[in-house]
Formats: C-alpha cells, structure tokens, sequence
C-alpha cells in the first residue's frame, strides 16, 4: 500500500490543546518515518506555532489512540484516531 | 452491569439509587458520592464551570472504571453519572452510586471510583471567573496521589 | 448543625440529600450511605428485621456522633437518620450524609459515622427468620476493629 | 438524707436483657453499700433466675448511667437512670 492509498489519521485536540491548536478535529496523512505517538506529536509542532504553543515537549500532554490512553512509545498507523489532550480534571 | 452516562442534564440521587435498589434484598449497603461545583477556586469567586469530554473514549473509560470496581469489591450494583457543558456553583457535577452486600465495600469502592474517574476518564474542566477571567483547570498531584493508592497489585488507571 | 432522626417511616435520599445541599455552594462533595434489610444472615433467608433502641439516650449519642465528626473533618453539613421497628428485606435502616469542601473529607466522615454508629449508639436488631425463629444480632468484632480505625488520637467511641 | 428519703433509681433493659428480666423498666431503691455500676449488676443478679440469665458476670453486658455510657466502675446515686443492655447493632 502507498502512502497516497493510506488511510489519513484522525486527530483530535481537547480543552486548551484544542484552543491553541484552533481547531478541535482534522485528517492528516501519516508523514513517512512517524510511527510512533511521540514522533507524530514532534512532527505536529513543526506544522506552526499554535501546534507548537499546544504540544511542546515541555508541555503537560496527554495522548489516546483510538480512544485508549496511549505513551509517547505507542504506535501510530493509518487510519488511527490520535487525540492529544492535557491531563484530565473530570470528577 | 454498571449503569454510565455522560449528560448535560441534572441527574437525580434519589430515583438513580431508587432505581440500583429496585426488587434487591441482597444488597447491604449502598456508598454514593455526589460531587457539585463550589463557588470559588482558591479564593477567587466562580460564576460557572464548563466540562469538555471526549465522546466515545469517555464512554470506555467510565465503562472500564466500573468493570474494575466491579471485580475488586463484588458490588451488586454501580451507577457512574457525569455532566458535561456549563453548570453553576452548586449544581451536581457527578454521581458515583456502589451497592454491596456489605458496608466496607461499598464505601471503598464508592472511594475508587471517584478517584479514578478524576484521573482516568477524559473531561476537563474550564473556570469561569466573576470578574470575567477563564481558565482551565490544571491536573492536581493530590489527585494522582489518590487514584495511585487504589493502584497495589491491580490494573493501573491509564494516564 | 447535623441533622439527626430516629424513626419507624422511611427516609427519602433524594429529599435529604438535597435539603442538606439547599443554597449551598461552598461545598464540593457529599458523601452518602444507606444501610438496608439483607434477605439472609449467614445463608439463613429473613423474613424481617425489628429494631429496638434506647429513646433518648440514642438521639443523644448520634449527635454526639455527629459533632464528633463535623469538628474533625470541617464538615458543611451532616445527616443521620435510623429507623427502627419492624423491617423487610430490602427496606433502608439508616442514612449517613456528609458534605464538606473537598471529596476526601465527605467520604472519610461517611465511613466515620456508619462506623461509629455501628457501635456507639444504642440500636439492637432482632432478625426473624423465614422458618420462624428469631434472633437478636450478636455483636461483631469486626464492627469494633471499623470503630476503632478512627480512634488514634481522637475521642474513644464509648461502649 | 436517710434511705427511705432517697429517690429510687430508674433502671431499663433492652433487647434480650429485657425478654430475660421480664420487664423494660422498674424503679428501685439503691441498695445500702451498693455505689457503682458493678455492685448494682451483681445485686441485681441475686433478684432471681431471670436477672442472673440477663445480668451474670460471663455475659456481655452493656451499661449507661443517665444515658452516657458507663463502665463497673462508674458511681451510681439515688435518681439516676441506669440502663442495661447488649453490645449494640444498629446501622
């Protein structure tokens, strides 16, 4: 399979990920060589400085892939959904 | 089976336990935990709190908390409701309801599942300051600390 | 000020939580408890559960209960109710509510005064059976061990 | 004060005590030499069968003087109420 045939990753960005990434949703075809959760949250703070003010390293981030809490080892494939989100304060 | 629900609606303490107890004469003791929105956040005064969830994980997660609290204590019964948009200081935020045979259990995991559902289910919480200002609320170590003494010899709640 | 009842009708969660939580927001968690009638004791089926006290010495000991863990846990509001009479499996035997600021604080009161009204108030239950016999309830050790979690450097329950 | 002056004492039984006295409720006179809650459990006794099945030393048995708990120890004085009764089970 190609990457052009791939299915795109869903990504998800929740309370103020979401606010600074200024969106709360989008599809993104998995860059080549991103195979894990901490190499696709590097590659998304290259993509402008509202991804870089919401992911940094130094930033309280969490991840879920498809909807499980996931660490920065965890891999991604196309088709995935990857949400980043900080550290949760239901309850 | 456990009962979850994730709502904007109020829910109801006395018809969800009415509802848990229903036809039941095993059950000894029935824990609930009601947590509300307080009216000021380390002084300052609060004129709402939003909750923001992720639907679909939120679901899982409460799901897979309750499954947990389940097995550990044998409980004859659970209901875990939490509200999510814009609530005023002193509404209810989130039901925990534990039913057991026996008092010990029902209350601690009644304990649990609050604590866990702070820590390992996806809501956040924003504050809405009288004098305008807004913020989301930051993750509490003492929080994580009380999640963490649920932890020994069992299923870590996933971060 | 706890609310404290001794009565032979039901009591109603619902209403009890929410008088206790009327036009309040300074508080941030209540915890609850209801006891109810088990359909057996130790694989013997019950048919009922009658519950004898001490009139007012025991209104006298719950709140004294009550104080003991409103002065200790900072409490915003406490509620203890206790039937007594004839019971069926099934039916609630007693209420604990207690509110504070923080969840942790509404719970550990919750499980105190269950605890301590297991053993220093003055209530005895007499189960009778379904094959006709009757029993008074013996005391439990492990009733005692609950009540004395909470006695390090605190006021003894009285026995 | 001499004896026939004094006000008698109250005493009640609960539970299985009081199916095994035969009575909820009486008024005594305190007994001369008799001051603690002990002395009077063990006159008591020495009513008949049914006070020594509700009231003997091997039993476990509970006080309260003017409804506070009370220990053997604990002093006993014309016009008190003084209670006898199990090891509670409420709750």
């Amino acid at each position: 399979m190609t990457a052009a045939e791939a299915p795109p990753l869903r990504l998800l960005y929740f309370a103020w990920l979401r606010e600074r990434v200024g969106r709360a949703e989008e599809q993104v075809a998995l860059p080549d060589g991103v195979a894990t959760v901490g190499a696709l949250r590097a590659w998304l703070c290259s993509r402008g400085p509202g991804f870089a003010a919401a992911l940094a390293p130094d930033l309280p981030v969490r991840c879920a892939v498809n909807q499980d809490f996931a660490g920065p080892d965890a891999p991604v494939a196309p088709g995935d959904e990857v949400a980043f989100f900080p550290p949760v304060t239901g309850g | 089976m456990a009962r979850v629900g994730v709502q904007t609606a109020a829910f109801d303490l006395g018809s969800e336990a009415a509802a848990l107890l229903a036809g039941r004469s095993d059950i000894g003791g029935l824990g609930c935990f009601v947590g509300t929105v307080r009216d000021s956040a380390a002084g300052r005064p609060i004129a709402a709190m939003t909750l923001e969830h992720y639907p679909g994980m939120t679901e899982r997660a409460m799901a897979a908390i309750a499954a947990e609290a389940e097995a550990r204590w044998a409980l004859l019964g659970c209901t875990l409701i939490h509200r999510v948009g814009r609530l005023r200081p002193g509404e209810p935020i989130v039901l925990v309801l534990a039913a057991a045979a026996h008092r010990a259990a029902a209350l601690e995991a009644t304990g649990f599942l609050i604590d866990w559902l702070k820590t390992a289910a996806p809501f956040w919480k924003k504050e809405s300051f009288a004098d305008g200002g807004e913020a989301w609320v930051a993750a509490r170590a003492t929080d994580d600390e009380a999640a963490a003494r649920w932890r020994a010899g069992a299923v870590t709640p996933a971060r």
